[in-house]
């Protein structure tokens, strides 16, 4: 029954800045408004599409997706109404669309929009999608948490320059989900009411919710599991040690889910020294004087010993691989020779590689230069304790690592005056971890080919941070393109996988992280969810009696 | 006694110095503390001229500005001919040999963190190129002259007793051999028993050395007994000038005589008999001096005129100088 | 008294704009990109419009002299909007975040009241606690009961708040579930239910706070009691027949509070400023957390608008500190 | 006729010490004297031998620690002062004994008006509400020749002149009407001619009033004027006592002897050099066993360091702590005895 | 009399000796000095006997308790507390020493020159003024920002880390020594002895130099015992909000914060940091406490 369990208090451990995912891409603002606003069709836990305001996913079978894949038609759901009341309407899916491809608007989700030529409304139920090529994942706009569909009414005039300056709708949107917002205090709380005009007239089983931004994760996982203030944590990663502490508190349980968030090290393939001229570093023109030979690439990786490091870092929060992609399971290549450490291999290799220690310091040297490499990645407890194993396993086979670390907000921040951007990458090896949208890893493996190497020319924008380039995988990336078959596609994504960790070795994979938050025991209905918003079915949580 | 057979050393003429008192939103000058107003006097070669009176009447100010310790506001002070106000910086560093200061408290004016040898020795070291033993020497000998154990040389000022330390600044006094010092009220913080000590020292220097003397007390009876020639100051001007013996046995100016008579004498016999005049009020501020005489407002042989009408200084008998209309006919007839 | 301050006023303005132009550039100079949290996906050309729509492809003494002109001209005339209901600056560009795009001014007067709850009364009761401990082990010099003051408020002094506050969290909130370790800001005190609340949920933030300031005030109580004992004062009033209660309490504590007084209302700007770490410890997500993430995010009006607050705060109440100065010891005059 | 009357203090053999890193410092020993009704004895000696602090232990106002009374006896009023509650001692302080202190610009509070300060001994004492403690406040001022007295009082201490200042200390002082009214140095910060206006101010008060007063001074001619008897003291201790008249003209102590010689005066001869007393006045380290101004005397013999002396009967009420007999200029025959023995 | 001509002519005698003889007497002082002597020689002399790299990672020891091997344990990563420990008391104190130093040399240099010099009073002490009324935190976190690269460059990621966490510090702590010293300054100018030497003399610097600054250096040394107090506070404060050392650099401050999380697993990894900063503020504290009457002519004159 609606609102019978009172209120429901999550905690994240950043709050949201704003309710409108059209206008940022942090998870936290996208869970916080994935409690209102909805897509037309989401992903369950296992990566299959469900409908959600459209009345069933359109396929080529029933006919909404065209044979050409050039159009796919949304059929929407009768009868669904807008929090105040008002009829949803193929309308507001419409402007959504505008909304976001207004060029002026800074849309962050445009990307799902790629692609799209115009939408219509073909009745007030229907909407109709044409592509300007033949698409073959077509379920990229109003799918999933990221690209939901805004009224309207409300936002007409919040088109384009305006979008952002629309505080009152982008703090306060009306939506179709299980709660409206009654305030929202950014960066700090959101406050919600159950929607009197929610599909379902039993749910949500709360009347109220609040979303407390906390500041980090251990006192989101306290605040849970050990004071249990709250019902659920967002992203509550910390230490396996304090995890289990917490859990014997009885009072809560982790939920995980495992995505394509993968930790890993990536080796530059060009040469970051500091002796280039400015402009020249980090670029294809002058290739890693180390890693140009692969065994020098394969030996640090060999030389890790990941269940460690998972064990140490994360718990129950990951777990080791030796892919980039790792899920969903069609996906997955079973690539498993990197999961055992072989020290000695390691050692092996690199004596092959003619990196042996002459002066007997520790230190290997070849053509009198040292074994010594530069290994960057973000300010974050797990990272630096990463960095400081890893340091010690490439120290025990005579390599020399010296350790940076840099501002989060700096190494992730793109700015092409800072030389400390994950783009720029000047340093030998990074490590950091990501993962796609959505379930179909395409669009991100197609980012390793060889033209989208970061540069100066175009501000060190591109995507391809390894500066990874084989022609092969370029040609296979585009094969792909124009493949429409399921298991064809899934063969294809291993490939490309292995082609750029087991084969090449630049991106070396350590650990596939989990989505992981912790659930208070009196809350009932969660059920984790790697590709979508983590609160994808609050309508259905409530309250143990 | 001291006609014009001596030597003029120190020639003060028309000193003025004035404090400026800012006030307003922008810190506009509204107007002066006036502590010294228009002094003149002259102190001959070898002798002690006293400078007496009360708290606050410029005494200190006046000593300071002879010595250009402070930049004063108008005025002329030569010192054996020099004109010390005029002379640049760098050669009233040079004149500095020439005249020196003992100060009030002798706690106050000896650096806690220098010992007895670092205090003398400054002087050397500023102004000669002297090695370390023949400082030491000269030190030494310096102690000596002024009645100081040898042995206190590596002592802090803290571990001496309030004559020994005005010794001590005696002595950082005399280190460059000056001509003229003005003592500002040297005995002032120093205990009955002690001041006689002090004051003996400073009469056997005299007449050891030749120094000449300002001599700033409010001790009229120390005053009486070390000094030639004395003046009465009175909220930043010289009321009265005259010898010793002509200034206390025949004061002229009223408040001169006030001051006299309000000195207690050590003897119950005297004391009974003895008739005061006791002033009434107190000392204006010498920020917003009274109109006419600064004197009228306590001065019990007050006039109409003295209200209006600001006496002139001048000359009344031989060598006797003073700046009240009572005595103002005479001076004319004299003049005349 | 009224020259003096209005003196004083008049070399707060220079004084000011020097400290918003010298924050300004420093912020000019500082790396990092307001649209740095702008997803790598958005193309350069948008990025391009987005950064001219903050305004940011103008020079930056443009940029100055609009901020300028926004903070003190369209602000206060906003807010005598908002309090008369008049439309003087209907349509005037106001202060804008650049993270949130909401008025800058409404996002501090939203969390205003949290910060100065928390931090200030933390204040005052560091304040209340202060002052009877410094008097006390002044008055009993070298006691015990000084010795462990000085001991205590020195730890006090020495152990960071991010320490002290988990211990507490520790203790009263995970083993005894005394108190929340969360801070609700959201809580509205309407009834005695949630005033016991309100009170619950101060307790801990406030004592790790008010423990630190009680820990420096408390320090100066005490030494300006023991100038003050020492004074000749003192003993007139004792030879007066006076109680040492009416000695101490009276006559000594009137004239050492002068001084606390002062150092007291230097410390109210620090109020406002926010206690940044025992802000993120419990959550009270008030100014100074706000700063921080300002900070983090590049946005320059937030971080100069608050930190041009904070300095007219400390001017402002540097000059309170002289004025009460002035008011309290009757010996000074200022004029 | 003063000779007669019951002494209002009487002091006997009081002994204070201060505790200090250093050791103890004995400031005041074995000092006995007694104080007639009406009468107005001057206490002079140089720094630090003891004169403040004598006075200052009479009523408990020494700070404690460092300093202790430990020894002695002080009659008040038929009540020992040494054996009192505080409360008693603070009944006794403002009613029985007015204390003037000696500096006027620290001894008043800086931030209470003049009139506060004045009102609160009378009404905690006089059981005055604050209204009659004002009138009286009023009159006080006025007592001690304070123009415009009532718009004064609202006036803070600062806003007075250092003579103004020592008025209102002497007005609170009197505001009890004390017995006694100790007056420690009350001139000494002054000049001259507010000295004068002062001590005219005393001798009118004492005439109005007739209180027991003790002055002490560092000034021979303060005393000469004003006193009845005279006590001098050295090293904490008294070494002479007299009636004023006898112990100027016949002085019986070395020391005050050369006390008196040392000062050059503004009327009488001048003295071509003045006479000195060489060396320093004694550490008081320990309780003295021989005569504390030996170092200093030019007639030191034996005795003066096997024993501290006495204080001798010399004359009428007179009486000095020397083993030299001036009289006969010869050791005193007590001393000579005594050593035969 | 009084002279005791028969003793020698006394040595000359520093007068660092008479305020090493006040010092002893004054007993907090006397423990405070030897506590802080011990924390530095554990911190300067015990990596030399103790001779494990406090980076080295030891996965067979993690998370072990007090033990021989280890006599304070090990972290989650198996590196030794005690070699943890000396290196980050080694950070920890410079960073509190020589952030002190510049904030003393600052303050000191301002204080002296506004009181002594009128004509740079006014300017001196709006720039004070200015100071102050700067927000600290923006001010580090710009400052941090804007030169941790070309600092490390110049020094390695430590020591140009270090270098702007003690400028940082330092620049921005100077204030009220400058205003105390000013005030001292004010004062002692109108003292008879400055007077004296001016009557000699003696050129402003050299009088600055020798009768002002010997005669502020109890303030001055109040200040700084204060001021190493608090940059290592400050320094924790810094690592609390990601501004301070690479976390894998130990210093007191980071390993307490470090070791928050696990507060209720392994206490004393929370409490042996907290404890290290804590003795050392209150030993310099106390030193301080000693100093200040040690550095008193009054008081060491009795
Ligand atoms: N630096 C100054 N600024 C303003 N006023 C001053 C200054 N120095 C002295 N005065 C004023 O000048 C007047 C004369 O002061 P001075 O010190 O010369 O008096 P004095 O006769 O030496 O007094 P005392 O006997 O107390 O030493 C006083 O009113 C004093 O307040
Ligand atoms: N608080 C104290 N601690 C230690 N010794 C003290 C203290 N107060 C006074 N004394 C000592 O007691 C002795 C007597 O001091 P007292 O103040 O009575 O002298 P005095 O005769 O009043 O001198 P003055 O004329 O300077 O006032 C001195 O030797 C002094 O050093
Ligand atoms: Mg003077
Ligand atoms: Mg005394």
């Amino acid at each position: 029954e609606r609102g019978a369990d009172g209120e429901l208090k999550i905690i994240q451990s950043q709050a949201a800045s704003t309710m409108n995912q059209y206008l940022s891409s942090g998870t936290k603002d996208i869970n916080a408004s994935s409690m209102v606003s909805e897509p037309l069709a989401s992903y369950k836990p296992d990566g299959t599409l469900m409908a959600r305001l459209a009345a069933e996913i359109p396929t080529l079978e029933n006919g909404g997706v065209s044979a050409d894949g050039k159009t796919i038609t949304w059929k929407l759901l009768p009868g669904v109404k807008w929090s105040d009341g008002t009829d949803f309407t193929a309308d507001d899916v419409v402007f959504t669309g505008q909304y976001c491809m207004d060029p002026a608007g800074g849309c962050a989700q445009l990307s799902k929009f790629e692609g799209i030529e115009k939408i219509e409304a073909v009745d007030p139920l229907t909407v109709k999608i044409t592509f300007l090529k033949p698409k073959t994942n077509p379920y990229s706009a109003f799918v999933g948490a990221l690209a939901p569909i805004l009224q309207k009414a409300q936002f007409e005039k919040c088109l384009g320059a305006n979008a952002s300056s629309c505080t009152e709708a982008n703090f306060k949107p009306i939506g179709t989900g299980p709660f409206m917002v009654t305030d929202f205090k950014t960066n700090d709380v959101a406050v919600f009411e159950a929607n009197p005009h929610y599909r379902d007239p039993a749910k949500p089983a709360f009347a109220r919710a609040t979303l407390k931004g906390g500041n980090d994760a251990m006192s989101t996982a306290r605040a849970v599991m050990e004071t249990a203030e709250y019902d659920y944590g967002w992203n509550t990663q910390i230490e396996p040690e304090v995890q289990a502490q917490m859990i014997a508190a009885g009072k809560g349980k982790f939920v995980t889910a495992y995505g394509g968030l993968v930790e890993r090290l990536e080796l530059n393939m060009t040469d970051p020294s500091s002796a280039l001229p400015e402009g020249e570093r980090s670029t294809v023109k002058h290739p890693h004087p180390i890693f140009s030979d692969i065994r020098v690439r394969q030996a640090l990786s060999m030389a890790i010993d990941r269940s460690l490091l998972v064990e140490i870092g994360y718990g129950e929060a990951a777990r080791p691989t030796c892919n980039l992609v790792p899920a969903p399971e069609m996906f997955a290549s079973d690539n498993t020779g990197c999961l055992t450490q072989d020290v000695e291999g390691a050692k092996k290799l690199l004596d092959e590689a003619g990196w042996t220690d002459t002066d007997g310091d520790g230190i290997r040297d070849k053509d009198g230069k040292k074994l010594s490499l530069v290994f960057q990645t973000s300010v974050n407890p797990i990272r630096q304790n990463f960095q400081a194993m890893i340091k010690q396993w490439w120290n025990d086979v005579g390599i020399e690592v010296e350790l940076k670390q840099i501002d989060p907000s700096v190494f992730f921040g793109g700015d092409a005056g800072s030389p400390d951007t994950f783009q720029k990458f000047y340093a030998d090896v990074q490590m950091f971890a990501n993962e796609w949208d959505g379930t179909d890893p395409q669009a991100y493996l197609a980012q390793l080919t060889c033209e989208k190497a970061p540069k100066p020319e175009d501000q060190w924008q591109g995507e391809n941070i390894p500066r990874f380039c084989n022609p092969d995988y370029d040609a296979l990336i585009k094969e792909m393109l124009t493949t429409a078959d399921a298991g064809a596609r899934a063969e294809q994504i291993k490939k490309l996988n292995d082609m750029v960790t087991k084969d090449a070795m630049v991106t070396v994979p350590l650990a596939n992280r989990a989505r992981f938050s912790a659930v208070s025991n009196t809350l009932l209905g969660v059920e984790m969810n790697a590709w979508d918003s983590e609160y994808w079915n609050v309508a259905d949580w409530s309250r143990a009696k | 006694m001291f006609d014009g057979g001596k030597r003029p050393l120190v020639e003060v003429e028309g000193l003025k110095m004035y404090f400026p008192i800012t006030a307003g939103l922008f810190r506009a000058k509204v107007g002066d503390v006036k502590a010294v107003d228009d002094v003149t006097f002259t102190i001959f070669e070898g002798e002690t001229l006293g400078l007496v009176g009360e708290s606050g009447c410029g005494k200190s100010t006046c000593g300071r500005a002879v010595l250009r310790l402070y930049e004063p506001t108008a005025g002329s002070v030569l010192i054996d001919g020099e004109d010390v106000l005029a002379a640049p910086p760098g050669e009233l560093r040079a004149l500095r040999p020439k005249m020196q200061m003992v100060f009030q408290d002798p706690q106050a004016s000896l650096n806690p963190r220098m010992t007895v040898a670092g205090i003398i020795g400054e002087p050397l070291d500023e102004h000669t190129t002297l090695n370390r033993a023949q400082k030491l020497a000269r030190i030494y000998e310096l102690m000596d002259k002024v009645g100081l154990n040898r042995d206190f040389a590596n002592r802090y000022p803290h571990e001496f007793s309030g004559g020994q330390r005005q010794r001590i600044g005696i002595a950082r006094a005399l280190a460059l051999n000056p001509r003229f010092i003005v003592c500002d009220e040297p005995i002032a913080a120093l205990d009955v028993s002690i001041q006689a000590q002090v004051v003996n020292l400073l009469e056997e220097l005299q007449d050891s050395l030749g120094l000449t003397y300002l001599f700033i007390s409010h001790d009229l009876s120390m005053v009486r007994h070390i000094a030639d020639r004395v003046a009465v100051m009175y909220l930043g001007r010289i009321v009265e000038l005259a010898s010793r013996d002509a200034l206390y046995e025949a004061p002229l100016h009223p408040y001169t005589q006030a001051l006299l008579s309000a000195v207690p004498e050590p003897d119950p016999n005297a004391e009974t008999t003895r008739q005061r005049i006791i002033l009434k009020g107190d000392v204006p501020s010498p920020a917003n001096p009274p109109k006419g005489c600064n004197f009228c407002t306590r001065c019990p042989k007050v006039m109409d005129l003295c209200r209006r009408v600001e006496p002139e200084y001048r000359e009344v008998a031989p060598g006797h100088f003073t700046a009240c209309h009572l005595h103002n006919q005479t001076a004319g007839q004299t003049a005349a | 008294m009224f020259q003096y301050t209005m003196r004083r006023l008049l070399i707060a303005i220079p004084t000011l704009l020097i400290i918003s132009l010298v924050i300004f550039l420093l912020l000019e100079a500082a790396p990092g990109d307001p649209l740095g949290e702008v997803p790598l996906t958005v193309p350069p050309e948008v990025k391009a419009k987005m950064r001219s729509a903050l305004g940011l492809d103008a020079a930056w003494y443009v940029r100055y002299f609009l901020w300028l002109k926004q903070m003190f001209w369209i602000e206060p005339m906003h807010l005598i909007d908002t309090l008369f209901g008049t439309h003087l600056a209907d349509d005037m560009q106001r202060v804008i975040s650049f993270q949130s795009r909401q008025p800058v001014m409404d996002i501090i007067a939203q969390r205003m009241p949290q910060t100065l709850i928390v931090v200030g009364s933390a204040y005052v009761i560091g304040v209340l606690i202060a002052v009877p401990i410094g008097i006390l082990s002044a008055y009993r010099q070298y006691s015990w009961f000084d010795n462990l003051g000085t001991f205590i408020s020195m730890i006090g002094f020495s152990v960071p708040t991010f320490f002290t506050g988990v211990v507490l969290i520790v203790i009263f909130a995970v083993k005894l579930q005394w108190f929340p370790m969360v801070y609700d800001t959201t809580l509205q005190v309407t009834d005695w239910d949630s005033f016991t609340k309100q009170l619950r949920q101060m307790v801990m933030p406030v004592t790790v706070l008010s423990l630190f300031n009680a820990a420096q005030i408390s320090r100066f109580m005490r030494s300006s009691m023991l100038d003050n004992l020492g004074q000749d004062y003192v003993r007139t009033a004792r030879a007066k027949g006076l109680t040492e209660r009416v000695v101490v309490l009276i006559h000594v504590l009137r004239n050492s509070l002068i001084p606390v007084v002062t150092v007291i209302a230097l410390g109210v700007p620090s109020i406002f400023g926010g206690a940044i770490i025992t802000e993120q410890v419990f959550k009270v997500n008030g100014l100074g957390q706000q700063l921080i993430l300002a900070i983090h995010a590049n946005d320059l009006p937030m971080v100069m608008t608050l930190t041009f607050i904070f300095a007219v705060l400390i001017v402002l109440f540097n000059l309170i500190a002289d004025l009460l100065y002035g008011i309290l010891d009757p010996r000074i005059r200022y004029d | 006729m003063r000779n007669g009357a019951q002494p209002v203090l009487e002091v006997t053999n009081l002994k204070t010490i201060f505790r200090t890193r250093g050791g103890e410092v004995h400031a005041v020993n074995s000092v006995s004297f007694d104080l007639k009704p009406g009468e107005l004895l001057g206490v002079v000696g140089e720094s630090g031998s003891g004169k403040s602090v004598t006075m200052m232990s009479l009523i408990g106002l020494l700070p404690s620690p460092p300093a202790e009374v430990r020894d002695g006896r002080v009659m008040f009023d038929g009540l020992d002062l040494l054996k009192c509650t505080p409360a008693q001692l603070r009944a006794v302080r403002g009613p029985g004994v007015g204390f003037i202190f000696q500096d006027p610009m620290t001894s008043l509070n800086p931030v209470f008006t003049v009139g506060y300060q004045l009102r609160e001994p009378l009404m905690k004492h006089m059981g005055m509400t604050k209204a009659q403690a004002q009138v009286r406040a009023q009159e006080l001022l006025e007592l001690v020749g304070i123009p415009d007295a009532g718009r004064r009082l609202k006036d803070f201490p600062h806003q007075f002149s250092g003579g103004m200042r020592q008025r209102v200390m002497i007005a609170i002082a009197l505001a009890c009407d004390p017995k006694v009214l100790i007056a420690d140095e009350p001139t000494t910060a002054l000049d001259v001619t507010i000295q004068a206006q002062i001590l005219e101010l005393v001798k009118d008060l004492r005439q109005k009033l007739g209180m027991a007063i003790v002055w002490i001074t560092h000034d021979l001619g303060v005393i000469a004027g004003i006193a009845d008897r005279i006590m001098v003291m050295y090293g904490g201790q008294i070494v002479e006592h007299g009636t004023v008249k006898e112990v100027f003209a016949k002085p019986r102590h070395p020391y005050t002897r050369a006390l008196l010689q040392t000062v050059p005066s503004v009327r009488g001869e001048r003295a071509e050099k003045l006479n000195v007393i060489e060396g320093q006045p004694p550490i008081l380290r320990a309780a003295p066993t021989a005569c504390p101004f030996r170092d200093r005397c030019t007639l030191r013999f034996a005795a003066c360091d096997a024993a501290n002396p006495a204080r001798y009967a010399v004359g009428p009420g007179h009486d000095a702590a020397c083993f030299w007999d001036f009289d006969t200029d010869a050791p005193r025959r007590e001393v000579t005895e005594t050593a035969d023995v | 009399m009084t002279d005791t001509t028969a003793a020698k002519i006394r040595p000359p005698r520093n007068q660092w000796w008479d305020v090493w003889d006040q010092f002893k007497t004054h007993k907090g002082a006397l423990v405070g000095l030897t506590i802080f002597v011990a924390i530095l020689g554990l911190i300067l002399i015990g990596p030399l006997v103790w001779h494990i790299d406090p980076t080295y990672v030891d996965f067979r020891a993690r998370n072990k308790g007090f033990s021989l091997a280890h006599p304070l344990g090990t972290d989650q990563l198996g590196r030794d507390l005690l070699a943890r420990m000396m290196a980050g008391g080694k950070v920890s104190i410079s960073v509190g020493l020589t952030a002190m130093s510049l904030s003393i040399f600052l303050g000191a240099t301002i204080g002296v020159l506004a009181g002594y010099f009128k004509r740079l009073d006014g300017h001196l002490m709006r720039l004070t003024d200015l100071f102050l009324a700067l927000p600290l935190l923006p001010l580090l976190l710009l400052m941090v920002t804007l030169f941790r690269d070309p600092l490390s460059k110049g020094f390695g990621p430590e020591g140009g880390i270090f270098l702007l966490i003690v400028t940082a510090i330092g620049a921005t702590s100077w204030m009220q020594t400058a205003r105390i010293v000013r005030g001292e300054v004010l004062a002692l100018k109108e003292r008879e002895f400055v007077l004296a030497a001016r009557s000699i003399g003696t050129p402003a610097h050299r009088l600055v130099l020798r009768h002002i600054l010997p005669n502020v250096m109890s303030p001055i040394m109040v200040s700084a015992t204060l001021g190493i107090a608090s940059a290592i506070i400050t320094e924790s404060a810094l690592s609390f909000l990601g501004l301070g050392f690479p976390p894998d650099f130990p210093t007191w401050g980071r390993l307490l914060f470090d070791a928050v999380d696990q507060i209720q697993l392994y206490p004393w990894r929370v409490i042996l940091p907290g404890i290290a900063i804590s003795l050392t503020v209150l030993s310099v504290n106390y030193i301080g406490d000693g100093l200040r009457d040690a550095l008193d002519p009054r008081i060491r004159g009795r």
